[in-house]
């Protein structure tokens, strides 16, 4: 059974419907890319598995179940975990504040992201709000795994990061997945970067999937890729 | 020979965290210089105190040879420096036109008249549609900045500090969260700004900093670790180290 | 666009409205003057709060200084009205440039106390300048003379109605000519974005100073027509109950639109007079389920009234 | 019409003066239901409006308008507070209307128009009259606290004026915020003093129950008498005062114990629908009706302002409170001054007379 | 002047600061973590204040008793007004919050003024809090003796809620991002009640032990708000110990200028008011948002 399954799945905001039928899976172990133009409903997609935005048709479930009437927070407590586009750090919350929040138990504790982004621990008693921008990415990302969620959904994660972290950050990832049985969902801007991190890629327009395949496809036939996200 | 920035000491500290350490920078006039450095390492901490937009803690500022050092930032736009800033500050419910009207009231001086009608401000009104033309954001003109997409917000953002007509533009992160196509768009029009104009531009893709740039500065922990053209800067071990890491990067040509 | 509707449709609007009232409504006239005072006082602080985005809950301060300006000029024998109208608008925008400085320093939050502990202050020092201005008891015996040497204040209102309706109409433009000036424009920025204001060398400080001078001395203006047209003046007129009331009705109107305001504040006193007769005991059960009812039916003041119905009618016809 | 004489009513009906205004009401409503609606063959209507307390001049000009312009008020009746009565004089003068102030307590109110007369009392009537009492009785020194505003400076100035002329030494005098319900600072400053008595005026209400309370608690035991005006120890007010008012003295135009025969009658038709004590507040808008009704049956339903005020002036009534004579010159009222001791007994307090100084004069005009 | 006067006059100080403060505190819950700007709640206080009068005055339960009972009973009054209604009011604009509250005050003090009437009401106080207290000479009451104990056991405990749980920090994230703060798993509507709830019944427990000094009446709602938003405010909005520290320091500066300087009394605290926010924008906690 897929981890989390969208069928013939259509949300949007007020009136306006932004995916509008998509169908997907993903599985334990699995990396997915979401490439796409600006505006093109990839935040929303995001947004939509969250919860935050309005469910129009269509199902969506989580290990079988389904998820159309859940609240977000339940959610998040069933292991989804989001890293949303615009950081969206708690500015008047310390950095230890910003994660213990977060925290369920599991993998990640403080310890384990202070390992991970060695910055933070330095930062700690810093408020929120008064980070510079990548710390608050890497903030932004910490906090999500302390609630040690089973799928990860990540919208453009290496915004503003140092090229070094942006590595050990890729590579943390793919050892969580091999390891650890996550499951990743990346929303990226660098579409080759997005494609060598992950297993299989869909690219959308207008709330749509338009193009799938393995990510090692979709790399060898980078044209057809470019097609649809090019401006 | 004078430059047009010149740091001696510049140290800005929060609390008992330094965020500037003694930073001794040069950038010369009309030149196209890059701020690179790991995250946290202070670089828009040292915008903000070239900038005046946080008073620095100690050290001096030359903006064009005069010093500045305690100067209001506003007293820093009025000697030719302006910025633009690594999360977008616009004014989201006014139109692309008033946004960049809002910075020529400034410099000629009219924003204190408050008896005479906004439509009555011809010339403001015409320089700010030809900046727009010249930004490629003539056809947004009368849209409300919020109604725009990302890159072009970010477009709005470089054309509100052209309209100050600074001699110095000092950019913080220019292309961040705009999509490759679009933020190679952003920096050629940088480029082609004027000559004379001097460039301080912080940005951590690489791809656009070694091709825009022709010197770069190092950053890390608040202090300079390095300089140098963008060749030397790539081959440098400390700097692969600290910022590039293995994948490394390499002028491009 | 709108700029345009608040000059040349909603004007005309309401002062045809007001003089329809005059001959329908003749016993009406003392409210009416009220209404028009009220609001007058009510455009000053939009300009400050709708406008300038600075939050003041002491904004009465200047109200009472203009109604105390005109007690204590005609006790002394200065009662040409137009003279003391004028002298409460100098005299408040003055007071304001002084107290500009502490007022335009720190954020919302500051501004709202700061303004609150000075109106006290301000309060408890007239309270104390018996002398000047009648401790609690007021100023009543004071002449107010004819305008233009010509009309007197009758105690039907009639002067009253026309006066404090010129005064409104002339605040009107004030505040609709400032808004829509260069200046105006900064003041908008100022309230979207401060960070950006100074970062394109703009003076902020200096604009939000100059906006709390010009508003202050409007406020004047409200003040010294109340102190002519009742002929009185005491210290609630510079009390906390005023400064939030006019809060209150801005909030009711919709900040930051001049005809929204004037309807706020017709709205809000005239709501008070109406229900106040109909149950001087427990008229405030009803003015309190009004201000709560308004926030769930008018999200946008008054002012958001005709968008709403224009998306209303959009949707019908789609 | 031609058979109404429409009374206009100012109070202060709601917010934190609510209290005081629904007694003037009270009292108004307990007259004409004893003695009925009709006088000199016409209806007696009574308009009321609220003016909000003290904090309202120009609004209670306005409604006082609105009574006379609108609903053809003949007379106004009102007023709990200086300003507020001080904000129509002008209007009364020019429109010629009569206006029985039913409270507000400033001496100087009556001079502002020759519309005016009083049915309450003037700060300085009550307290220079009990300055001069204390003196000729055993008190050698006093210490003032008021409240700072123009009545508690009235107080001060009149209770001082006759505490000393009877030879009384005042130690020390305290100006008090108007709303301050803390006082132990001020309590402690008098007590340092060491006078004979302290004498305290404020505002009534939460205030007064606050001063009476912490004044109960630190005078105890200090031999230091406590002198207020009667409203301070208002008869309504002593169950929320509980033992305080022990031994408190206090002067005043009205406390539930007078005994006159129009107050017996007046109590029993209070305690027909009401538990406790009256107000004095309740017995002045009973007879501010009464003096309407005494000239209305003089004039015969005449209600033209100069009728109306010429019976107003040298108007003597047989009130519950004992006599009182409006003074033909003044148009301000002359009574009976009770000097009255408090008492808890059984958990209920009450203010007893002690001695009765007959028809004072309003010593400042 | 003489040391044990002064000393008395610091303790009134000090029991007035502690009034103070327990009487405010709700609003630092509901102004300073919530950020919503609760102008009602001294309705809140004066619910507490009338629970207080119907159940000891009339029904003749015990005083301690009632302080629980205060505490609890508004602060189920105030989740079921949260529920109903305010939830709503949050996401709009600030002036909407005071709309809103400011309508609230108005009809809560409409309603008990129809339920009660407008007169002061009779508040009895046990008899061990009318007792005059004399130690070294200085004098006090037990119910200011009560009060200050009251006021440090408030303090401990709010201190213990908010600092040694996340209570406070998931408060603050929710109000910093309400979106975010459900991603991570936080019930922000749940959480939002509760801490609604909290503060309503911090100002009913409040209201319920100042009516004893401050009386009790319709106009309550609105006649205490300013004292109240002022040590709100110099304490830093939100912050517990910050409240504490201004109430106490309020407290005691209005009784020690009442002492020694009362010709400036009227001016004191307003002063201090307009110096703090200059000086100290955010309030005696620093953290600025
Ligand atoms: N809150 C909202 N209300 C209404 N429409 C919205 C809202 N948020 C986004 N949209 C619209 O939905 C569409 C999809 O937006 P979305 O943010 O999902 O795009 P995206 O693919 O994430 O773009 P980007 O690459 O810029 O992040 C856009 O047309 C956008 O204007
Ligand atoms: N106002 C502040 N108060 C306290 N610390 C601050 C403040 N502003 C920045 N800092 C700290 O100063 C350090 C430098 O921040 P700065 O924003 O200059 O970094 P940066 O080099 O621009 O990083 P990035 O590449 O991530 O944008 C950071 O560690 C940040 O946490
Ligand atoms: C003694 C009080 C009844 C005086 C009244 N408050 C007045 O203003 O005159
Ligand atoms: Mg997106
Ligand atoms: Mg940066």
């Amino acid at each position: 059974m897929p981890l989390l399954e969208l069928d013939n799945f259509v949300s949007g905001y007020g009136d306006a419907v932004v995916i509008d039928g998509m169908n997907l899976a993903i599985n334990e172990h699995e990396g997915l890319s979401v490439l796409g133009r600006n505006g093109v409903g990839k935040t929303t997609l995001m947004l939509s598995i969250m919860g935050h935005a309005r469910h129009v048709g269509g199902s969506l479930r989580w290990n079988g179940d389904d998820l159309g009437h859940v609240p977000a927070y339940r959610r998040a407590r069933l292991g989804l975990g989001w890293v949303p586009q615009e950081r969206d750090i708690f500015p008047s919350l310390t950095v230890e504040e910003n994660l213990l929040v977060a925290g369920r138990s599991g993998r990640f504790d403080l310890e384990a992201i202070y390992r991970l982004f060695p910055r933070l621990r330095q930062r700690r008693s810093n408020m929120g709000g008064k980070l510079s921008g990548g710390e608050q990415q890497m903030l932004a990302i910490g906090r999500t795994l302390m609630t040690n969620p089973k799928l990860l959904l990540l919208d453009e994660p290496f915004e503003g990061l140092a090229p070094v972290i942006v590595e050990e950050l890729e590579e943390t990832l793919q050892r969580l997945r091999r390891e650890e049985g996550f499951a990743t969902i990346i929303v990226e801007q660098r579409a080759e970067d997005a494609l060598r991190l992950s297993d299989r890629a869909i690219v959308l327009d207008r709330g749509r999937v338009v193009l799938e395949g393995s990510s090692q496809e979709l790399l060898a036939d980078f044209g057809r890729v470019q097609e649809w996200i090019a401006v | 020979m004078s430059f047009a920035i010149e740091t001696r000491d510049l140290t800005l500290r929060f609390g008992s965290f330094t965020a500037v350490n003694a930073v001794s920078l040069q950038v010369r006039k009309g030149a196209r210089h890059a701020i690179i450095g790991p995250n946290g390492a202070g670089k828009t901490s040292l915008v903000h105190a070239l900038t005046g937009s946080i008073p620095s803690t100690s050290g001096r500022v030359f903006i064009s040879g005069r010093d500045m050092t305690g100067s209001s930032q506003r007293a820093r736009v009025r000697s030719g420096l302006t910025r633009t800033f690594q999360i977008n500050q616009l004014f989201p419910k006014l139109t692309v036109l008033d946004n960049v009207c809002m910075a020529i009231l400034e410099r000629e001086q009219r924003s204190k008249v408050f008896w005479t009608s906004m439509a009555a401000e011809r010339s403001v009104l015409e320089e700010g549609r030809e900046l727009l033309e010249l930004a490629q954001l003539g056809p947004q003109a009368d849209k409300v900045v919020a109604s725009l997409p990302y890159g072009m917000r970010r477009l709005v953002e470089i054309a509100i500090a052209l309209a100050t007509r600074p001699d110095i533009i000092v950019l913080d992160e220019p292309a961040a969260g705009v999509p490759t196509t679009q933020s190679e768009a952003i920096f050629e029009r940088i480029a082609a700004l004027p000559r004379d104009l001097t460039l301080l531009f912080v940005e951590h893709n690489m791809n656009l900093v070694f091709r825009f740039a022709e010197r770069i500065t190092v950053l890390a922990e608040g202090a300079i670790m390095t300089e140098g053209t963008p060749a030397e800067i790539s081959k440098d071990e400390r700097v692969r180290e600290v910022y590039l890491g293995r994948g490394g990067h390499h002028a491009a040509a | 666009m709108t700029q345009k509707y608040d000059l040349r449709v909603a004007l005309p609007i309401l002062i045809a409205l007001a003089l329809a009232a005059y001959f329908l409504f003749p016993g009406y006239l003392g409210l009416f003057s009220t209404i028009f005072i009220v609001a007058t006082f009510a455009l000053s602080y939009d300009l400050l709060q709708g406008y300038a985005g600075i939050v003041s809950l002491g904004h009465a301060v200047f109200f009472g200084i203009g109604a105390y300006t005109v007690a204590i000029l005609g006790g002394a024998g200065i009662t040409d009205p137009i003279l003391t109208l004028l002298a409460g608008l100098m005299i408040n925008a003055a007071v304001a440039g002084l107290l500009a400085r502490i007022v335009v320093t720190g954020n919302d939050f500051t501004r709202l106390l700061v303004t609150l502990g000075v109106g006290f202050l301000f309060f408890e020092a007239a309270n104390q300048a018996h002398w000047l201005t009648g401790g609690a008891d007021g100023l009543a015996s004071f002449t107010v003379g004819e305008i233009f040497g010509v009309f007197r204040f009758d105690m039907w209102g009639r002067t009253a109605f026309f006066y404090t309706l010129a005064i409104l109409v002339i605040v009107y433009l004030a505040v609709w000519r400032i808004t829509t000036s260069p200046f105006g424009l900064a003041l908008r920025g100022i309230r979207e974005n401060t960070t950006r204001m100074h970062a394109i060398g703009s003076p902020v400080s200096r604009h939000m100073a100059v906006t709390y001078v010009l508003s202050g001395g409007l406020a004047g203006l409200a003040g010294a027509a109340l102190a002519q047209t009742s002929n009185f003046a005491s210290l609630d007129m510079l009390g906390f109950e005023r400064s939030a009331d006019v809060v209150v009705m801005t909030a009711l109107g919709g900040t930051g639109s001049i005809p929204g305001v004037v309807l706020g504040a017709t709205i809000f006193t005239w709501f008070k007079d109406m229900l106040s007769a109909i149950s001087p005991r427990y008229w405030h059960l009803g003015i309190g389920l009004f201000l709560m009812a308004s926030v769930f039916v008018l999200p946008d003041g008054l002012a958001g009234i005709p968008a709403r119905v224009q998306r209303w009618l959009r949707r019908r016809s789609s | 019409a031609d058979d109404k004489v429409v009374v206009g009513v100012v109070l202060p009906l709601s917010g934190a003066f609510a209290d005081q205004g629904s007694h003037y009401e009270t009292g108004m409503r307990l007259y004409q239901k004893v003695h009925g609606t009709k006088v000199a063959g016409k209806e007696v209507e009574l308009v009321v409006r609220d003016d909000q307390g003290p904090g309202s001049g120009d609004l209670a000009r306005r409604l006082t308008q609105e009574l006379i312009l609108r609903n053809g008020a003949n007379i106004i009746l009102g007023y709990s507070f200086t300003p507020n009565a001080m904000s129509v004089a002008t209007l009364l003068t020019e429109a010629k209307i009569p206006a029985i102030i039913v409270n507000a307590a400033t001496s100087s109110i009556t001079t502002k128009s020759d519309y005016f007369t009083r049915v309450s009392m003037t700060l300085s009537q009550v307290t220079y009259t009990l300055g001069k009492w204390a003196a000729s009785n055993g008190i050698g020194s006093a210490y003032t606290i008021v409240s700072d505003y123009a009545p508690g400076i009235d107080a001060e100035t009149w209770f001082t004026k006759g505490f000393t002329e009877g030879g009384g030494k005042v130690l020390g005098s305290d100006r008090t915020p108007v709303a301050a319900t803390e006082y132990g600072p001020f309590l402690q400053r008098a007590i340092e003093a060491k006078p004979g008595a302290i004498f305290a005026f404020n505002p009534g209400g939460d205030v007064s129950i606050a001063f009476m309370k912490q004044s109960g608690e630190r005078l105890k035991g200090t031999g230091i008498k406590l002198m207020v005006t009667g409203d301070v120890v208002d008869d309504n007010l002593l169950p929320a005062m509980g033992s305080a008012v022990q031994d408190v003295i206090s002067a005043w135009h009205y406390q539930e114990d007078v005994d006159t025969p129009e107050n017996k009658a007046f109590l029993e038709a209070f305690r027909a629908d009401h538990e406790g004590a009256p107000s004095y507040r309740v017995l002045q808008g009973y007879d501010g009706m009464d003096m309407i009704y005494k000239a209305l049956e003089e004039t015969g339903g005449d209600v033209s302002a100069d009728a109306l005020m010429s019976r107003f002036k040298g108007m003597k009534l047989a009130s519950p409170r004992g006599p009182i004579l409006i003074e033909p010159d003044t148009r301000d009222i002359t009574q009976n001054i009770y000097i009255r001791k408090g008492e808890f007994v059984d958990g209920k307090g009450s203010n007893n007379t002690i001695a009765v100084v007959d028809m004072v004069r309003d010593p400042a005009k | 002047m003489n040391l044990t006067s002064l000393l008395t006059v610091v303790v009134d100080g000090v029991a007035y600061g502690m009034l103070l403060f327990l009487f405010s505190i709700g609003l630092s819950i509901t102004l300073g973590l919530m950020r919503f700007v609760n102008l009602a709640h001294g309705a809140f206080a004066m619910c507490g204040g009338y629970i207080l009068v119907v159940l000891t005055g009339r029904l003749g339960i015990p005083f301690l008793l009632v302080l629980p009972i205060a505490f609890l009973l508004t602060g189920a009054i105030g989740i079921a007004l949260e529920r109903t209604l305010i939830r709503h009011v949050y996401r709009k604009p600030e002036l909407q919050h005071v709309l809103f509250s400011i309508g609230l005050a108005f009809a809560a003090g409409a309603v008990a003024n129809i339920i009660f009437g407008p007169q002061q009401q009779p508040i009895a106080l046990p008899g061990w809090a009318t007792q005059r207290v004399e130690f070294l000479g200085v004098v006090t009451s037990g119910y200011r003796l009560f009060i200050m104990a009251s006021g440090v056991v408030a303090l401990l405990a709010l201190l213990l809620l908010i600092n040694r749980t996340l209570f406070g920090a998931r408060i603050r994230a929710a109000v910093d991002n309400r979106v975010t703060a459900e991603g991570i798993g936080i019930n922000v509507s749940g959480l939002f009640a509760a801490a609604f709830g909290l503060g309503a019944a911090f100002a009913g427990l409040g209201g319920a032990l100042a009516v004893g000094f401050l009386g009790l009446d319709p106009s309550f709602p609105l006649k205490y708000l300013v004292l109240v938003l002022m040590v709100v405010a110099i304490g830093g909005p939100g912050s517990v110990g910050g409240s504490f520290i201004a109430a106490i320091f309020l407290g005691l500066a209005d009784s020690l200028f009442k002492y020694l300087l009362p010709e400036v009394g009227g001016f004191v605290i307003y002063t201090i008011l307009v110096l703090a926010m200059v000086f100290m924008p955010y309030g005696l906690a620093r953290r600025g948002a």
